[in-house]
C-alpha cells in the first residue's frame, strides 16, 4: 500500500483537521464529532442541508459545504456510513428553526443512520426532511434489490437544492426540488483499477491488465460486466447509452453533463471521454446546458470515470446556475 | 426463567466475548458477499458496550439495554449499527419501568424488536439478513410458555442453516444477487452469537 | 498502459476539443492550433496573457483561461514543449493593442520557444514581456545547471499576473508584479508512482513498493532521493523545511499555501498532508492567508503530492483575492 | 566548392535520411541523459521538411534555408527544434540575395548560425550540447581557405569524440550531471548527420 498518511486508523481524523486548517474562515469542526459545518451555521430562517457518508469519495462531501450548497458534511470512516449521533449533531448545528433537509446516497448504511438521525432529532423537535439519491443505472431497480446506488449525481442534488435552500426555499419546497433532481438524474461508472481501504492495506478487487469493469460502484461494488479495455470513443458510447436507455431525454431537451473521475485518472483523460460523450447528445439533438469535468464523487485512488446526465427545466437551470462558495463547487 | 440486571449484564458481555472471538470470521463471512466489515464493525461497537456498562450502576434491565442500544448506535456504523440499536432500543422501550423481566415480558419485547429492526430495514423474513435469526427466535417466546436454553440454541441454529440457502435481497449482499446463495450471512451469525449467549445466561437462571 | 483514450497520437488533439466541447461560452479554439483563448479575446486595451507547455499537467495551463488569469493556453505534445509558431498563434490571438505578458515554466525547450515566439512577435509590432518561473528548490540554481525547474507555483503566477492584467495594468506592471511573485514563490515534490506517457506506453521510470522519490520534477526527471516511505508528517516536514531554508520566511510573514496533488493522490491525502505542513508554519509564527488544496500543476497519473508557498505582501494579496472565472482556479 | 539551389537540396535531404535511419539510436541516446524524445522529434521535423522542399521551386539557396528553418521551428518541438530552427533561420539571413554560395559566404554564414545558436542556448562550447559540433565545423571554414569533404567528416568526427566526455550543463542533461559523463549528446550526434551530409555533397561538388 503506497500512501501518503500517517496512521490507517486515523485517515478521516487527520483529513477533517487538515480541511479545517485549509478553510478556517469557511468552516468548523463540531467539538468530538466529524462534522464539518459552515462557519455561520446555523442561519436563521434558511432551511439547514446535511449530507455526508463513509470517507474515501473527497471532495465529497465536505467539499460541498458552503454558501449555495450545504450547511454541514458527516464524515464517516472510510466507505463506511456514519453513526446516527454523528448526523444528529450536523442537524442540530444546522437547524436555523426552519428545519432541515438530509441528502443520502442510497445505501443501506446511509439510509439506516440517517433515517434514525432524522427520527432522534424530530424527538427533539426539529423539523426533517430527506431524499435519498439513486442515480447509478448499472445496478437495476427491482424488488430484489435495494435499488439503484447513489453516486456522482449526489453532487448535483447537493448543488440545485442548496440553491434552493439559499434562496429561502422553505423545506417542503427544497424537497419537491430534489425530489425533482432524484427523477432526472442518472449516471454510470467503470474502471481500470481498484483503489485500497487505508485500514485493509490491500486492494479492494484486481483487474487484469487489459481489464476494465463496467457499472462499477464507489466502493468498488461489483458492476455488471469485466471485459478487455476498449477505446475512449467506445466507452462512453456504452455509459452513455446505458443511461439514455434507462431516462427518456428527448430532442431538444436541455441537460447537464458531469465526467467524474474516479481519483487516479488524469484529467486528460476526461476531457477525451467528454468530446466523444457531448458529440453523441449533440447527434441525438439534446442540448447541452452545462457541462462539470473534473473529480466531484471518488474512490480513493481509483482509476476510472463515470458519467452523469441531468435532465433540466427552467427551474433547474437557474438553481444550478446561482452561485455556490463551496471549495469543490464554485460557481 | 427472569432476567434481571446482573443477568441482562452477564447477556451483554457473553455476547461480546463471543464477537471479540470470532471477529474475523464474521469478516471473513461480510467478505464474498458484502464489503469485509461487519466483525470489525461489531468487535469495535460491542467492546464500546462493555466499557460502557462497566461505568454505569444499574437499577433497571430498560437502562441496560439503553446504554446497548446508544452505545451500539454511535460505534457500529455501517448497516448492521441501526438495525442492532433498534433491537436493543424497542426492548427498552417495552420493558422500561419493571425491575425484573419475566419470559411473557420478554417476549412481547422480542416481538416489538423484530418489529423494530423489519421496519427499520424494510427487510422480511426470507431475505438473508440478521431478520431470518431474530423473528424466529421472536416466535419461539410468543408461541412457548416455558422457553429452555436448549429451544433457544436450537431455534438460533436451525434459524442459520435455512439463512444459508437464502438469496440476499437487502443490503450489500443482495449486489451479489444468486451468489449469495450458499453463504452464511454475516449479520445473521452475529445475531446467532447473542442468542447463544443469551441461552447461557437463560440456563444459569433456570438452575 | 491502462487509459481511457482512444489513439495515443491524438490525445492531445482529442482532449482540446473536449476541453472545448465543456466550456464553449468560454473559450474557442484557435483554427488549426493546440491553442486555446478566451471567448473575448483580444480585448482592447488589456494587456494579453499567454501560457502553456507540454500537455500532460492538466488542468495547468488550459483551465487557466478565463477572466481574471489567461488569455490563452499552448498546447504542446505531452511533456514537450509547444513550438514557436503556435505560441505565436496565441500572442496573436490575445493581442489588444497593449501588448502580451508570457509565463514560461523554467524548462530549456519552453523557453527556446517561447523566446522564439516572442522575437516572431516583436517583429510583427507586438510588444512582448515574459517572466521565467523557477520554484523547485529540489534541483538547486547554479552555474552547473539551468537553473530551477518550473512547477505548482507557476498556477500563482497565473492568478496573480491575471489579475493585475485585469484590473488594467500596464505590461510592465504586470511583468514587475510577475517577477515578484517568482522572486517570493518556492516548491517542491515528491512522487510514490511514475506515470505513463501514452506515445511512451510504458512508465517512464520505477519505484519500488516501499519507495518514494523526493525532489521529483513534474515529468519524472530525477529528484534528489529515493528512499523508503515515510509517514505523511514525516514528508510534509521534509519538502517544507527544504522550502524554509531556501526563502526567508520571519515569523509574523503573510503566505500562501498550495498543496498540489500530482494526478492519482486521493484528496484525502492532501487534507492529511496539509495539516501538518499548517502546524509546521503555525509553529513558525507564519501566518497562512490563503490554502489552496487540490490538483493544479500534475503529472499525468502519477501519485505524489508538492507544496508551494508564497511570501505575500499587500499587493500581492489583493491580487490573489481579485475575481477568477477559471474553470480550474475560481475565487 | 559551391552551394547552389540543388545541392542545398541535396545536402538537407541526405541529412533526412541519415536521421530516418538512426531515429531510435538518437531517441536511446536521449534516453538516459534526457527524456528519450530526440529521434522522435527529429525524424518528425525532417520528414517535414522534405516534404516542404519538394512541394515548392526554388530560386535561392536562402529560399531553401529558410524553408528548412520555418520547418523545423513548426514541427521540431522540444529544446532541439528552435535551436536547429535558429541556426537554419541565421545560415539563411547571412546568404540572402546570392544564388551560388561560395566557402567564404559559407563560413560566414556559419559563422553567424553558431552566435545565434550560443545566444539562443544561453550556451556556450564545452558543455555537451550541439554546439559542440557545430562550432569546430564553424572554425574550420573559418580557418582554411580551401575545405574538403574530409575535413569535415573527420572534424565532426572529433567533435563527437570530445563530446562524450563532457559534463552536461545545459538542456534536460543537465539534471544528470556527472552521471551525463561517457555519454554522447543526442543533439550533438543529429548535428554530425547534418555534416556527414554536407561533407557527402561537398565532395560531389568539388568533383
Ligand atoms: N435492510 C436490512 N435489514 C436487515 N438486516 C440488514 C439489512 N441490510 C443489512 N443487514 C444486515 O447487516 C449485515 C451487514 O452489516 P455490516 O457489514 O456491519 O454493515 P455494511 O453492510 O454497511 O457493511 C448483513 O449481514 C445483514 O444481516
Ligand atoms: N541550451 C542549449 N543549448 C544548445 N543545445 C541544447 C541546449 N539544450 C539542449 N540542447 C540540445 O538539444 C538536445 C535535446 O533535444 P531534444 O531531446 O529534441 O529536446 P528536449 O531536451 O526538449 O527533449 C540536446 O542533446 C542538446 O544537444
Ligand atoms: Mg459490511
Ligand atoms: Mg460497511
Ligand atoms: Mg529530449
Ligand atoms: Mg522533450
Amino acid at each position: 500500500m503506497k500512501k501518503i498518511i500517517n496512521d490507517p486508523d486515523q485517515v478521516v481524523q487527520d483529513m477533517v483537521n487538515g480541511y479545517i486548517a485549509a478553510y478556517p474562515e469557511k468552516v468548523r469542526l463540531i467539538p468530538n464529532t466529524l462534522v464539518l459545518a459552515r462557519k455561520e451555521a446555523p442561519i436563521k430562517g434558511k432551511v439547514g442541508l446535511v449530507s455526508g457518508g463513509g470517507s474515501g469519495h473527497e471532495p465529497a462531501h465536505a467539499g460541498y459545504v458552503g454558501k449555495g450548497m450545504l450547511d454541514a458534511a458527516v464524515a464517516g470512516e472510510v466507505f463506511t456510513s456514519p453513526t446516527p449521533d454523528q448526523v444528529l449533531e450536523a442537524i442540530k448545528a444546522v437547524d436555523g428553526g426552519e428545519g432541515v433537509f438530509l441528502i443520502i446516497k442510497n445505501y443501506t448504511g446511509d439510509v439506516l443512520n440517517f433515517e434514525m438521525a432524522a427520527e432522534m432529532a424530530e424527538a427533539e423537535g426539529i423539523q426533517v426532511e430527506k431524499v435519498i439519491v439513486n442515480d447509478d443505472v448499472a445496478v437495476e431497480d427491482s424488488s430484489f434489490t435495494t435499488g439503484r446506488r447513489g453516486i456522482a449525481g449526489t453532487v448535483l442534488v447537493h448543488k440545485i437544492a442548496g440553491a434552493k435552500a439559499e434562496s429561502g426555499g422553505s423545506l417542503k419546497e427544497i424537497k419537491q426540488v430534489a425530489d425533482k433532481v432524484v427523477a432526472n438524474v442518472r449516471s454510470m461508472g467503470m474502471a481500470l483499477t481498484s483503489c485500497t481501504v487505508p485500514a485493509a492495506g490491500k486492494p479492494s478487487f484486481t483487474l487484469k491488465e487489459d481489464e476494465m469493469e463496467i457499472g462499477i460502484g464507489i466502493h468498488g461494488e461489483p458492476g455488471i460486466e469485466r471485459k478487455p479495455i476498449t477505446s475512449a470513443d467506445e466507452i462512453a458510447t456504452e455509459l452513455t447509452n446505458r443511461i439514455l436507455e434507462d431516462i427518456e431525454i428527448s430532442k431538444g431537451n436541455n441537460i447537464a453533463v458531469m465526467i467524474n473521475g474516479l481519483g487516479a485518472t488524469p484529467e486528460m483523460e476526461l476531457y477525451i471521454v467528454n468530446e466523444k460523450v457531448q458529440g453523441i447528445l449533440h447527434d441525438n439533438g439534446i442540448h447541452v446546458y452545462r457541462t462539470f469535468v473534473g473529480e466531484y464523487m471518488t474512490s480513493l485512488e481509483m482509476a476510472g470515470i463515470s458519467i452523469t446526465l441531468l435532465k433540466l427545466d427552467d427551474e433547474l437551470k437557474t438553481l444550478l446556475d446561482a452561485g455556490s462558495e463551496a471549495p469543490a463547487f464554485r460557481s | 426463567m427472569e432476567l434481571d440486571v446482573s443477568r441482562t449484564i452477564k447477556w451483554i458481555k457473553l455476547a461480546n466475548e463471543k464477537i471479540q472471538m470470532n471477529k474475523d470470521y464474521l469478516t471473513t463471512l461480510d467478505q464474498p458477499i458484502g464489503d469485509g466489515d461487519h466483525g470489525i464493525n461489531m468487535a469495535r461497537g460491542f467492546q464500546a458496550v462493555v466499557t460502557k456498562l462497566d461505568e454505569e450502576d444499574y437499577q433497571e434491565v430498560s437502562d441496560v439495554l439503553k446504554d446497548v442500544a446508544m452505545t451500539i448506535m454511535s460505534k457500529v456504523g455501517g448497516a448492521s449499527g441501526p438495525l442492532f440499536a433498534t433491537v436493543f432500543l424497542k426492548l427498552t422501550n417495552a420493558l422500561k419501568g419493571e425491575q425484573i423481566i419475566n419470559q411473557k415480558q420478554f417476549a412481547i419485547g422480542l416481538n416489538e424488536a423484530v418489529s423494530g429492526l423489519k421496519q427499520r430495514g424494510k427487510a422480511t423474513e426470507g431475505e438473508k439478513t440478521m431478520v431470518d435469526v431474530w423473528s424466529p427466535i421472536a416466535d419461539l417466546f410468543q408461541t412457548n410458555e416455558e422457553v429452555d436454553h436448549s429451544s433457544i440454541l436450537q431455534t438460533a441454529s436451525n434459524a442459520l442453516e435455512k439463512v444459508k440457502d437464502m438469496m440476499a435481497t437487502k443490503g450489500r449482499a443482495s449486489y451479489f444477487k444468486e451468489k449469495s446463495i450458499g453463504h452464511l450471512d454475516p449479520g445473521a451469525v452475529s445475531s446467532y452469537y447473542i442468542f447463544e449467549a443469551l441461552a447461557e445466561v437463560w440456563k444459569g437462571a433456570s438452575k
